[in-house]
């Protein structure tokens, strides 16, 4: 039925496209069809096969099968260069500039110099602000990019694709780090983009967001297309999600604001520095009370990983106090923490979460070798034991605790650091973005171990930039910005007020109480 | 090597060198010495030569397995052979050893030596009538116990033409480090000496190089080197082993070498009995007047006669 | 556990294709030069293994070997790249022999004290590599490399000054250390010491120790620093321990070649091990029963082409060039993922179908 | 006596001798500062020079052509570097285990090929190396004229190669390729730049420039080969890389300290100031330690440094 679309004025037509990882069959026999002067919405659970249908759309993947037209013409696209001659820009979910490089520099790199081997950084430099102010952004071209807000990395991203020349333009999630104001800036942009005849693809989780921009929408499941719509007026969300999961899906937790009990985690003018010895948190002060989830909103880059780090003893503090009950455990070293019975479930699972190339019974005493000697030496029994049991009770889906951890899927893995961390009955649990990634399955899970482990009586610390999730899950929430709190909102605040605040705008509410 | 020939009449010898058969130096002169004498006794010698034994942890083993290979002579040409090989040479007391340079004796071993001493001092009588400028220079690689005698002997050489003259030394450190050597000659000739001798191995050919750079005069040692810069190469030390050698294997043949006092036993090549000699003097500068070479002529005869002082040279102490 | 065997037999016969591989190529560059590749390899052969005399001489070399090798193993599961391994071994056997020979203690306390003494100086010059790299972010592998450099020298100055034999008459070297202090020999004539079940020792040690929670964190730190610090093991102080104790063991292996073998120092002790024992480490998979059994081959290796060097004329930098060999074959079969070949074409089987 | 030692001229021979000293460091170290800064950190640069000393020697012996050696040294010095880039960067190889296992194959490839073509001589084979090339005028200057305009040519080549490297590096793009597979190769790739193909680049880079310092050994510095030719120039000029914190400029005055260090340990020797000579010759080694102590902390290593890139890992 969809063939019948192909015709001259579509930008982009991908035919019966198959590409399998390993065992894994990512795109089975997908089309996809993006028309010139649209947006166009691509739609789908994680590991769907977004965006390797994308990376293969910009020739970082090269299909098993499957044709691929660009305006009419039939192209083989073998590499990204390719692409780009082809006109097609790509924004990718994690932002590829190189950060001690110059905003310009970056720009440079994609594209051919007018001074043939020399560089033509003033020339680029002249070009990229007019280009940015074309689409109403502002940006310093000489400005390096470790200094930028994500937000403002984002625009770098986008404008490099516009400078070489992009007439389809693909951003894979551009909006789960952004603000609520700041996506509909993007979306300003976006607009104006599509005005000038531009086709843009628009990866994202967020059904309002495909309602609101989107003029058409395709939606992937398990790598295959299940369908394609034109959105109007008409088109709801339950709709795109029943596509979407096959079923309908309501998260549902019974969730009560729950009157907090004790103070637990008392944390006073913490000021850190981050990893470019820039003040991260200047001046945080926040209580975490035992059996309450206290969700810290905000957007990334704020202060918050700084803040995780901090309370478990990774990372120095250079002033204020962190206090467990009457205990001051600012600046003691992480095993302080851990044996405090502070979990902690960390933002990167791969690099700090779990040990890659371990295996996961291993993975499972991390923390924990001593406990789990015998004369000295590791006791091989009572390790396989424990697996077992994690394994069970957390639904983790491996052939045996013999794997290596880098084998298990996202998902996966996230479970194993959720058996370690929730498996030793922790008073406080530090959970920063818990379910970045997680399919919802997965997610929903990790959620309601989150739920069962206040229950337990611990004070938990959910970091998340998903509004959503926060504000599902909350039984108070903190803004964070800019290394400082906001403001605490009680349970059930609307979703402005927090968007507001994250953006570092006070509320007046707040003004007055203070 | 060319262990063809299974005559079993034939003496078997074995020599290692530490170092290169082509250095120009002391394991060339010990390789062409030795292969001098095994052709010129071909029919009784069956000779083995292994080179670059450099090591420290290989030499024990290879004489070990010379020895148990039913070698008649090892001859283990270097210093640092001496505590593996009198070891060894415990356990095969019909087998005979040679070390080159050292002082410890076993009933079946033998030294041979040079008293470089000697060769220096004409060195440094040498350089002391050559130079225009007062000043010569002297280059070694470490200081070890021949070397530093013959530093010496080039000091008191010097000084015998000329009380005042200044000379300048320099260890490098390291015999193979060529650039050093070259780069500490260059430094000299830059301050004004104009007469080197080098006591090295592979050093000595940055010495020489050094001195065909700034076009100044430099000794050799151990094999003539004027080849190798006919316009620079002044004369040199050159070490004739086969006069040592041919007295060893006559002692060996004789079946009495292990019936020697440990002094007969030290073989050592001198100017007195012709195992030194000097290179023929080279002087395309023009820097030495007749009269110079007599004075030079006089004074290898007052070596080969034994009337040179060294005591003069005081022991190196530690 | 059944399992675990069939592994570690497929990982002997792919480590014995390697080496055959190596050889191959080996024998191409031998024919290069116009001698027969199959005399150098018999002669190597019968050189390593010819007489009891040859084959004790590879026991003897396989003691160093192994002790530095293990050494080196620590280090590298941390990934920490000590390359330094022959300096950690001078400097180890520098105070052992200052220790037996200006000590005057008696053997049953200056033995003891003399192999401390070797693990200390070891540990010292690899800590303070792994100090420079906690402390200034100095990366270990150029740090302990110039070390090894200022390692030599420094061996070089005492022999020639403040440690020279004073009756030695000004030969580069030490008195010897006194007979007491030597590792005893097997059997007089022989040069096999009793270091070989020192080194064994160390081996079976190693075994267990990899299971201790020491052992671990050395692991968990070569799975990365965060992880590691995460986990409540403190990074800093564990890549100083780590590097101590790759250089202690260094250390011994320098006490067990001076004390069982030269009873004294002199310049070029090391005999360049410290590659080798890289080499061997690797080879062996950093597993401790692994580098005894690659220890063995290249001691092996190593003697008989000395050997080979010394009964024919093919130059011993063939020796050279087959270790290298190897070497390439072992990363080359690292780097290629024979697993994801095999499961494409079984995918792809399974498709036809 | 002190002031007997250190006059103007002492100073002269000293300067010049330390710029002669300083190239064979600087060269190989301008070559790692592209390879480095390209992600790779290529410790067989030893190796590489020492097959550079070989094939230079070789071509300029058997052609007598000068340049012949050079160019030979570039060629097989590019030629060493492909085994690296094979290693490190198509295998995905540990790169530490790679340099090693490449110094040990390289050692004994130079010195087998070496006795393979000249066999054994009684006299060393020689070539007839680089002749000083006086710059008019110039070189006529009191003290500087010696210091820096009586050298041969190949050290001037090589010092203009500092503003070469700089410049390639800074104000092209193909430098701009470079630094960036090695600071973000996913962000490379994705701008379409092939990382591995810059990756090979590098390295060869690398390696011309290494076995051009090798030739310069046996060719322009000396006229013989040796096995020891090189003598641990390789290693220090990777250690200069790091410390110059992957800059050109910085690259030459650390490549200059060398110099002057090693220079100033074999004067003062022979002006007879007692200190042992061993411990002069520590000199560099130390100072190499000291200097990376100084530069580390501050030195932006590029992000992927020593990382291996594969577009398939996530
Ligand atoms: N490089 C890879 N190697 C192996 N498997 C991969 C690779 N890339 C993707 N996959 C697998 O292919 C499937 C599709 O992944 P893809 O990243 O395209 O999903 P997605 O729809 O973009 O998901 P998300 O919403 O998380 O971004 C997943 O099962 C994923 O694990
Ligand atoms: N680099 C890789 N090499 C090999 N296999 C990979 C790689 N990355 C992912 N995989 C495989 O892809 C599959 C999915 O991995 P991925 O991390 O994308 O899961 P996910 O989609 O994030 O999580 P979930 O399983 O919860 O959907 C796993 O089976 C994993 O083995
Ligand atoms: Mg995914
Ligand atoms: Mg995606």
């Amino acid at each position: 039925m969809l063939g019948e679309l192909k015709n001259k004025h579509n930008a982009v037509e991908m035919h019966n496209i198959v590409k399998e990882f390993y065992d894994v069959r990512a795109n089975d026999d997908v089309d996809f069809f993006v028309k010139n002067g649209s947006i166009h919405g691509l739609l789908g659970e994680n590991g769907a096969g977004k965006t390797t249908l994308m990376n293969i759309l910009f020739g970082i993947y090269h299909p098993e099968e499957g044709e691929i037209f660009i305006n009419g013409e039939k192209q083989d696209i073998s590499s990204p260069t390719k692409a780009i001659s082809l006109g097609i820009g790509m924004v990718h979910q994690h932002f590829m500039l190189a950060r001690p490089f110059s905003i310009v520099e970056n720009v440079m790199l994609g594209r051919k110099s007018r001074k043939g081997i020399l560089l033509d950084t003033k020339e680029t430099a002249a070009d990229l602000v007019a280009l940015a102010e074309k689409y109403k952004m502002k940006i310093d071209p000489y400005a390096k990019v470790w200094q930028l807000s994500v937000g403002e990395q984002q625009r770098v991203e986008i404008l490099t694709a516009l400078y070489q020349g992009a007439e389809v333009l693909i951003l894979d999630e551009p909006t789960a780090v952004l603000t609520p104001q700041e996506v509909e800036g993007l979306f300003e942009t976006l607009r104006e983009m599509k005005n000038d005849g531009k086709a843009i693809i628009l990866i994202t989780h967020k059904l309002e967001e495909i309602l609101s921009i989107v003029d058409e929408v395709t939606v992937l499941r398990d790598g295959s297309m299940i369908g394609h719509v034109e959105v109007n007026e008409n088109t709801t969300k339950s709709e795109l999600t029943k596509m979407m999961v096959g079923r309908d899906v309501l998260f549902n937790f019974n969730k009560a604001c729950i009157k907090t009990g004790k103070e637990k985690l008392v944390i006073k003018d913490l000021k850190v520095l981050n990893d470019k010895n820039f003040l991260a948190l200047d001046g945080f002060s926040l209580d975490i009370h035992s059996g309450e989830i206290l969700g810290l909103a905000g957007v990334d880059g704020n202060g918050q990983k700084e803040l995780c780090e901090a309370i478990t003893g990774i990372r120095p503090i250079e002033a204020g106090e962190v206090k467990l009950d009457t205990i001051n455990i600012e600046n003691k070293p992480p095993i302080v923490a851990i044996n405090k019975g502070i979990s902690h479930i960390p933002e990167d699972r791969h690099i700090t979460g779990l040990a890659l190339g371990w295996s996961l019974k291993k993975n499972l005493i991390l923390k924990t070798f001593k406990d789990n000697t015998k004369f000295g030496l590791v006791d091989e029994k009572k390790i396989e034991k424990r697996w077992k049991s994690a394994q069970v009770d957390y639904d983790i889906k491996a052939n045996s605790g013999e794997d290596s951890a880098k084998d298990l899927s996202g998902g996966n893995q996230q479970k194993v650091i959720l058996a370690r961390e929730l498996g030793s009955h922790p008073v406080i649990l530090i959970a920063n973005q818990p379910t970045r990634g997680l399919d919802i399955g997965a997610t929903e899970y990790v959620r309601q171990k989150i739920i069962d482990a206040k229950g337990d009586g611990a004070g938990v610390l959910l970091v998340s930039a998903d509004l959503e999730e926060i504000l599902q899950l909350s039984d108070r929430i903190a803004v964070i910005y800019d290394g400082k709190i906001m403001g605490i909102l009680p349970c059930g605040s609307n979703v402005k007020n927090i968007g507001e605040l994250m953006m570092g705008k006070k509320l007046e509410v707040e003004e007055n109480e203070k | 090597n060319d262990n063809g020939s299974d005559d079993s009449n034939k003496m078997k010898v074995a020599l290692i060198l530490p170092g290169k058969k082509d250095d120009l130096s002391f394991n060339q002169s010990m390789y062409e010495g030795m292969m001098a004498y095994a052709d010129a006794n071909s029919d009784k010698i069956d000779l083995n030569i292994t080179e670059n034994m450099y090591e420290v942890s290989d030499i024990e083993p290879a004489l070990l397995d010379f020895a148990d290979q039913g070698f008649d002579v090892i001859i283990g040409h270097g210093f640092q052979f001496m505590e593996p090989l009198v070891k060894v040479a415990k356990q095969y007391p019909d087998t005979i050893f040679l070390l080159g340079t050292g002082y410890k004796f076993e009933e079946n071993t033998a030294i041979y030596d040079v008293s470089l001493q000697d060769g220096g001092y004409q060195m440094g009588v040498i350089a002391a009538l050559a130079t225009q400028s007062n000043k010569i220079g002297v280059i070694g690689g470490a200081d070890v116990s021949e070397i530093y005698r013959g530093h010496e002997g080039y000091k008191l050489g010097a000084k015998s033409i000329n009380p005042n003259i200044e000379i300048q030394e320099v260890y490098t450190g390291d015999w193979t480090d060529t650039a050093g050597a070259k780069e500490a000659a260059v430094g000299m000739y830059d301050s004004g000496v104009d007469v080197i001798w080098h006591s090295g191995d592979g050093i000595g050919l940055g010495v020489v190089q050094a001195a065909k750079e700034k076009d100044k005069y430099v000794l050799g040692n151990v094999a003539d080197q004027l080849k190798l810069a006919p316009e620079n190469v002044l004369s040199g030390v050159v070490y004739k082993w086969e006069t040592v050698l041919e007295n060893i294997f006559n002692d060996i043949e004789n079946e009495n070498i292990m019936n020697l006092t440990d002094e007969e036993r030290f073989y050592i090549i001198t100017a007195e009995n012709g195992g030194q000699t000097y290179a023929e003097i080279n002087d395309p500068k023009g820097w030495l007047a007749s009269d110079d070479l007599s004075k030079i002529e006089s004074s290898w005869n007052a070596l080969k006669a034994g009337e040179i002082d060294f005591s003069v040279i005081k022991e190196p102490t530690n | 556990m059944k399992n675990k065997l069939i592994k570690n037999l497929n990982q002997l016969l792919l480590a014995i294709g390697i080496i055959i591989l190596s050889l191959l190529v080996g024998a191409i560059i031998i024919s290069f030069s116009g001698n027969s590749p199959l005399e150098a390899y018999s002669t190597m052969f019968n050189g390593a293994f010819g007489s009891k005399q040859r084959f004790m001489e590879v026991l003897v070399r396989m003691i160093p070997l192994v002790i530095m090798a293990l050494g080196t193993s620590v280090a590298f599961k941390a990934k920490l790249w000590n390359i330094g391994g022959d300096g950690q071994f001078i400097v180890g056997s520098i105070l052992a022999v200052s220790v037996s020979l200006y000590s005057g203690l008696p053997p049953v306390i200056g033995v003891p004290l003399s192999i401390i003494a070797a693990m200390i100086g070891g540990a010292l010059w690899s800590g303070l590599a792994g100090l420079l790299r906690v402390k200034f972010n100095a990366p270990e592998v150029i740090t302990t490399l110039m070390l090894n450099y200022i390692a030599v020298y420094l061996l070089s100055f005492l022999v020639y000054g403040p440690m020279m034999d004073p009756l030695g008459s000004k030969m580069p070297q030490t008195a010897n250390i006194s007979t007491a202090y030597r590792l005893p020999l097997f059997e007089s004539g022989n040069r096999l010491h009793m270091g070989i079940f020192i080194a064994l020792f160390i081996v079976v040690i190693m075994v267990f120790f990899w299971k201790t929670t020491v052992g671990y964190k050395i692991d968990l730190l070569g799975q990365g620093e965060k992880v590691t610090t995460y986990s409540g093991v403190s990074v800093k102080k564990m890549i100083v321990f780590t590097m101590a104790i790759s250089g202690l063991l260094a250390g011994i292996a320098g006490w067990t070649e001076v004390f069982g073998v030269q009873y004294r120092l002199l310049e070029g002790i090391t005999s360049g091990y410290g590659s080798i024992a890289v080499v061997i480490a690797l080879m062996g998979g950093l597993n401790p029963i692994g580098i005894l059994i690659s220890g063995f081959f290249f001691s092996a290796l190593l003697v008989g082409g000395s050997t080979m060097q010394r009964m024919t004329e093919i130059p011993y930098s063939i020796v050279e060039i087959v270790q290298g060999l190897i070497i390439i074959f072992i990363i080359a079969r690292t780097a290629i993922n024979f697993k994801e070949i095999k499961n494409r074409i079984t995918r792809r089987l399974s498709n036809v179908k | 006596m002190l002031s007997n030692i250190f006059t103007v001229s002492f100073f002269v021979s000293l300067l010049a001798s330390t710029i002669r000293l300083a190239t064979p460091i600087l060269l190989p170290a301008l070559g790692q500062t592209f390879t480095q800064r390209a992600g790779i950190l290529n410790l067989s640069v030893e190796a590489t020079m020492t097959i550079g000393a070989v094939a230079g020697f070789a071509a300029t012996f058997f052609s007598g052509s000068l340049w012949l050696g050079i160019l030979s040294g570039m060629v097989f010095g590019m030629l060493y570097g492909l085994f690296m880039a094979i290693l490190s960067v198509t295998l995905r190889a540990n790169q530490v285990i790679a340099g090693i296992t490449l110094n040990i194959l390289g050692a004994g490839l130079a010195v087998f090929f070496y006795r393979v073509i000249f066999g054994i001589q009684s006299l060393p084979p020689q070539v007839e190396p680089f002749k000083m090339l006086k710059i008019p005028f110039l070189s006529d200057i009191p003290f500087i004229g010696v210091i820096f305009f009586q050298h041969n040519i190949i050290v001037y080549l090589a010092f203009i190669m500092v503003i070469v490297t700089w410049f390639i590096l800074e104000k092209t793009t193909f430098g701009l390729k470079i630094k960036a597979v090695g600071e973000n190769p996913k962000a490379a790739d994705s701008k379409g730049i092939s990382v591995n193909k810059y990756r090979y680049i590098a390295i060869l880079i690398g390696g011309i420039y290494a076995g051009a310092a090798g030739a310069f050994m046996s060719i322009g510095y000396l006229n013989i080969f040796t096995e020891s030719i090189i003598g641990g120039r390789g290693f220090i000029a990777v250690s200069v890389v790091i410390f110059a914190r992957f800059l050109p400029i910085r690259a030459m005055w650390g490549a200059l300290l060398f110099g002057v260090a090693s220079a100033l340990q074999l004067r003062l020797q022979a002006l007879g100031i007692d200190v042992a000579n061993q411990l002069m010759l520590m000199l560099p080694y130390a100072l190499t330690i000291i200097a990376l102590v100084l530069a580390s902390k501050k030195a932006e290593f590029p992000s992927a440094y020593t990382i291996p890139y594969s577009r398939k890992e996530r």
